[in-house]
């Protein structure tokens, strides 16, 4: 073993044979996902409808236009200072959660 | 008192031998890459720690090596030395990445399967060199890149390599800057490496959701054996894309990839000892580790060069580099080789898309051998 | 060249059956379910993708399904066949659960409870079909409504039986809105269906650190074999509740149940294959599981209308639809159907009372099926 | 096996007593947590102090009053910023975290 | 009816026994004293929450208790039987602790070392007492104040005292603001309490990153022995140091440490079955415990005495109370003992030094002990 | 077992090599580790540059200065408003997250 280029014929024809088909496969396999793709946009409008397209609720909240009056400024400082404490609870808690 | 005696023959500067004082100056070089060279640090960080703890010599009676059965760090290992780690990886690797220049411009697809001949080119060297069958498919690997893909089937097929697999899949792609931009400008000439692409096209939610389960049936039914790898890959993606699993996608790239991949990198690190891993063998694989990532970049580019014979809106060939994977360094060289050229010249996008091209690529390479070689 | 031949034996389109195909179909009706309906999608996109990935046709020698020794998806399958998800996932609700409402207006328990007669006449009916009688206990669990209780049960008295019990209870949690409103509608009048109902009074800090304990006490002195599902359902809830132990909390209602969430769906989808799935007893379970949930729902319903027999402040018996449990869509469903008859009646705090009782509710069933059916 | 409604009685009425048992259990079990509940709050009040009612320091923390004033809003600016390169410089991390 | 007389046999009211009921209060006190007083609740809530679980009488035949084959109690106390908890908190630990001031006053360190003769002379004790030697060594590290390396070298020491050997350590680190501030202020003068030290120095990132390698080098050649739990601790501070790891280190001391700490402490909890834990041997335990915290405090701040005849810059002795580790506890007593004297004086920073020195410090000891006494 | 004091000399005698040795263990690692750490800053200046010191461009961003101008406010206001729709969004998904 480990003595090189030692090693019979039927061994490298067999690894010759494993390494064309691998890599083949990999191509074929690969070639057919990029058609795949390419196709896709084809394929979809064909089938319009199955699946949604951004109409999701939970996604498509509006960002409110009129964020600059003095209310919504006092809101962001609010929720940033509530923030701001839950980060130290947080931190304390980190400090405290030392002794494991 | 003997008892001192006793206790002084087990500490580790008795029993310490050259190997290990070597495999601790490897760990602690790992880390000093990592930190000032900021290459794969959330690998090399974890393998190099590792590789320091586990070459503390310890006590024969004593059960702390991965290799100890009953110990620690051998439950720890468990989800290396079983492939179970690896698809964890994939599945956070899929609730990140974005597969939309891929799906913007599925040619450059092809290059992440030309960059797999340094697999079975490397596989070829493998057994020319006397490595059975098995372990000859498990070095190959090394030339996909992608450490996760590597453990898993050297897990599989030649479990007696891991480590050194393991550990050059994962040098070689921190050294991809290195690697990487000679053999690229070797094989291309200015002008090509000048050529601008164009951008890359919007793709539609729907197009991103429908991706992950198509290419995953088209993969495996072909592949089979890649059926662990990028089921738990386009899973993590489906999670992602799906946009109504959002808190598990964010779990997967977060809480869930980071605690395996430090149990991954601890351990690997530490299955390096170097009564098992200073071996004849362990050099063989580093050589042919090295060769297959010049290879794998070497295919990646020809065939860009190939493909613009047939093409009218030209690919530029440093592209095709970035189809070994090594995600996302190699897509980094593919910019930073350009811009050399042409500083206004942005690849960074279109080098993605044979970055993730060569992930999926190199699981089926992984699947195929694999299947044909397993017992 | 033989190893072409050898190699294309292993290709999935050779080995795919029809069943593979329409297991494959029923993942990807999982999938587009959860997307378009938004029903359950963390559980239906996981299950969904693992019944494709489980129906890819392997090759008989390697190891790959959830059913092959050493193979990685086996060792993630392992926390469901032996029932170490479904408490974990309870840890998680408990630390996401809030049970005020119910603290606040007690009797509404009693909907919980009075919704696990579906449990019980789905075991009679599984017996009268020929079904063993521990095969029937983990089948009339369906019409608990939990998916961890289902697959705790199961695991523990019929593992043979797992996933189409998973399946069914998953499915069936997921069609909440479309099986629950005509029964609902059915079993009540208009005038009932408008009642309003009090708004639950304040409670204290101090109840509900107190709740957890005391519940878990009075619960499993009663049914011990609801040891560990309740105990993980409190212990999460405590957690919650005891202001100390906040980052437990979080964790265990964020990154933990997310992990094992993924986990747990995607092994029990890859556990459908068609060998083993699609059998003349799937189709029975499915049958079952359907009549449980449909009983279920009568029997909250019914229950309340017999409530307010004695009482002074009517319940509205929709609400006593939501004693199945399927936290928190049945709930929903009450709302909803509600606001149908009188947009400004809203029942949705309400329902959450029955909804959580109804959780705990199935895993007592489940306690006293497991220790009366176990041998 | 599996043939309709041919299983003998000593089965179907074992599994009666069964569900009877069971359902009376469940209904059992909610009965006394119920109750339990509904005397709590008259438990509390006979062994007040046992428990903490939002004494806790840690959660007891008061919204500031005066957050209109500008300090107050650099303040918060300056925060949200910081959050704002925070997040920016995981997402940088996220992009590196690919490279596993 | 038979069956419901079979039922009734099976409910916890029929088989509680008196010491169910003990320990089922002991688990109320621990969850009391951890949301009244704030004393280390993220490990008495579980604990205490699982000790109430686990004295749930249950059906001999059932597999429920953590000591079941096959439960799923037992296969999450597998992490605490086999000690693979206790290494992966230190991580999270290592991801969290700061050694600044450590590093800026090395000579704190030896306070940490000064408090481990508590280990030793319990050791010692517990010999006495007639526990065996590895019995003995696994009492005697209670005086290391470090639940995580209590539960370790319990689990490869003594398994069968484990429960014990865990809660007495958890207990008195719960109860260091009861135990340690009497012994303090007995071994001091006024005078003494009333010194104020240097403030630190800043410490370099460039210390900071070396120091978790360099200092895991140092001790683990000398004691292989802790090679697992300092090399857990020391890559978790690395991770944090580093600077290139940062998501992995914030993953480490959140995500993961949570998880564990959740399952750790509920399995522990729940092994303290009355039948296996009311035992002479856990009263020996407890008392031994006990004398272990005391020998320790005494310990460290007898030895920042002797340390102050040789030094111009005098320690306050209190400081060295700070040795037994017990993070943050201890640091923080002698923080409220030392501002009782003097309100301006600000000792928790200096404190901190010794704090952490001496969970290195009783991991040391620990490795000891298991080389040793490890057949 | 367990008769106080009953036990035979040759274990105490071992026992207390084993202590002597054991406490003996920590002190020397820990003076080494101490002397080592003292010895950290002169050995540093010896080998400057092998480690980085506060170079790492990752972490090296700047605070920018001029934070008051009404631009800024509106984007902080913002991202405020932009991070509590994604709380809110988290919220109602934890609702949801019940299902299991
Ligand atoms: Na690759
Ligand atoms: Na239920
Ligand atoms: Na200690």
């Amino acid at each position: 073993m480990f003595t090189l280029l030692q090693i019979d014929a039927d061994t490298m024809i067999r690894g010759l044979s494993i390494s064309i088909v691998g890599i083949a496969i990999v191509f074929v396999a690969l070639i057919l996902i990029s058609l795949f793709i390419a196709a896709l946009p084809r394929l979809l409008s064909l089938v319009a409808g199955i699946f949604p397209e951004a109409e999701h609720a939970r996604t498509s909240y509006a960002r409110p236009d009129d964020s600059d009056d003095s209310e919504d400024i006092a809101a962001a400082i609010g929720f940033v200072l509530h923030t701001e404490f839950q980060r130290q609870l947080i931190e304390n808690q980190l400090i405290q959660g030392r002794g494991h | 008192m003997e008892i001192l005696v006793e206790f002084l023959k087990t500490t580790g500067f008795a029993s310490m031998t050259w190997g290990n004082a070597i495999m601790i100056a490897i760990g602690v070089a790992f880390i000093i890459l990592a930190i000032r060279k900021d290459y794969e640090p959330l690998l090399l960080v974890p393998i190099g720690m590792g590789a320091i703890v586990g070459n503390i010599p310890v006590i024969p009676g004593m059960a702390l090596s991965v290799y100890d059965k009953g110990s620690v760090l051998q439950y720890l290992y468990f989800g290396v030395s079983q492939g179970i780690y690896p698809p964890l990886i994939f599945l956070g690797i899929g609730a990140m990445t974005d597969f939309s220049t891929m799906l913007s411009n599925p040619k450059l697809i092809l290059l992440g399967a030309a960059a797999q001949v340094g697999v079975f080119l490397t596989f070829l060297g493998a057994l020319l060199l006397g490595f059975s069958e098995a372990q000859s498919g498990a070095i190959g690997i090394i030339g996909g890149a992608d450490g996760p893909t590597a453990i898993f089937l050297a897990a599989k097929l030649a479990p007696e390599l891991l480590g050194a697999i393991a550990i050059a899949a994962y040098s070689y792609m921190a050294l991809v800057p290195v690697i990487q931009p000679p053999i690229m400008r070797l094989l291309t000439t200015r002008e090509e490496r000048l050529i601008r692409m164009k951008p890359p096209r919007q793709v539609s939610k729907r197009e991103k959701m429908i991706f992950p389960v198509a290419a995953f049936l088209i993969a495996t039914l072909i592949a089979p054996g890649a059926v662990v790898l990028l089921g738990m890959l386009f899973f993590g993606n489906l999670l992602k894309e799906s946009m109504v699993t959002e808190r598990l996608a964010v779990t997967a790239r977060t809480a869930m990839i980071d605690i395996v991949t430090m149990l991954l990198g601890f351990t690997v690190g530490a299955s390096t000892q170097a009564s098992t891993f200073l071996q004849r063998e362990s050099l063989l694989i580093f050589a042919l580790g090295a060769a297959s990532f010049a290879i794998a970049t070497a295919g990646g580019v020809l065939f860009a060069k190939f493909l613009n014979l047939f093409l009218t809106d030209k690919i530029n060939p440093l592209v095709g580099a970035a189809g070994v994977s090594a995600v996302p360094d190699s897509a980094r060289v593919v910019q930073m080789v350009g811009q050399q050229e042409d500083p206004h010249n942005f690849l960074l996008m279109h080098a993605m898309a044979p970055n993730v091209a060569g992930v999926v690529g190199s699981a089926i390479a992984a699947g195929v051998l694999w299947a044909v070689l397993a017992r």
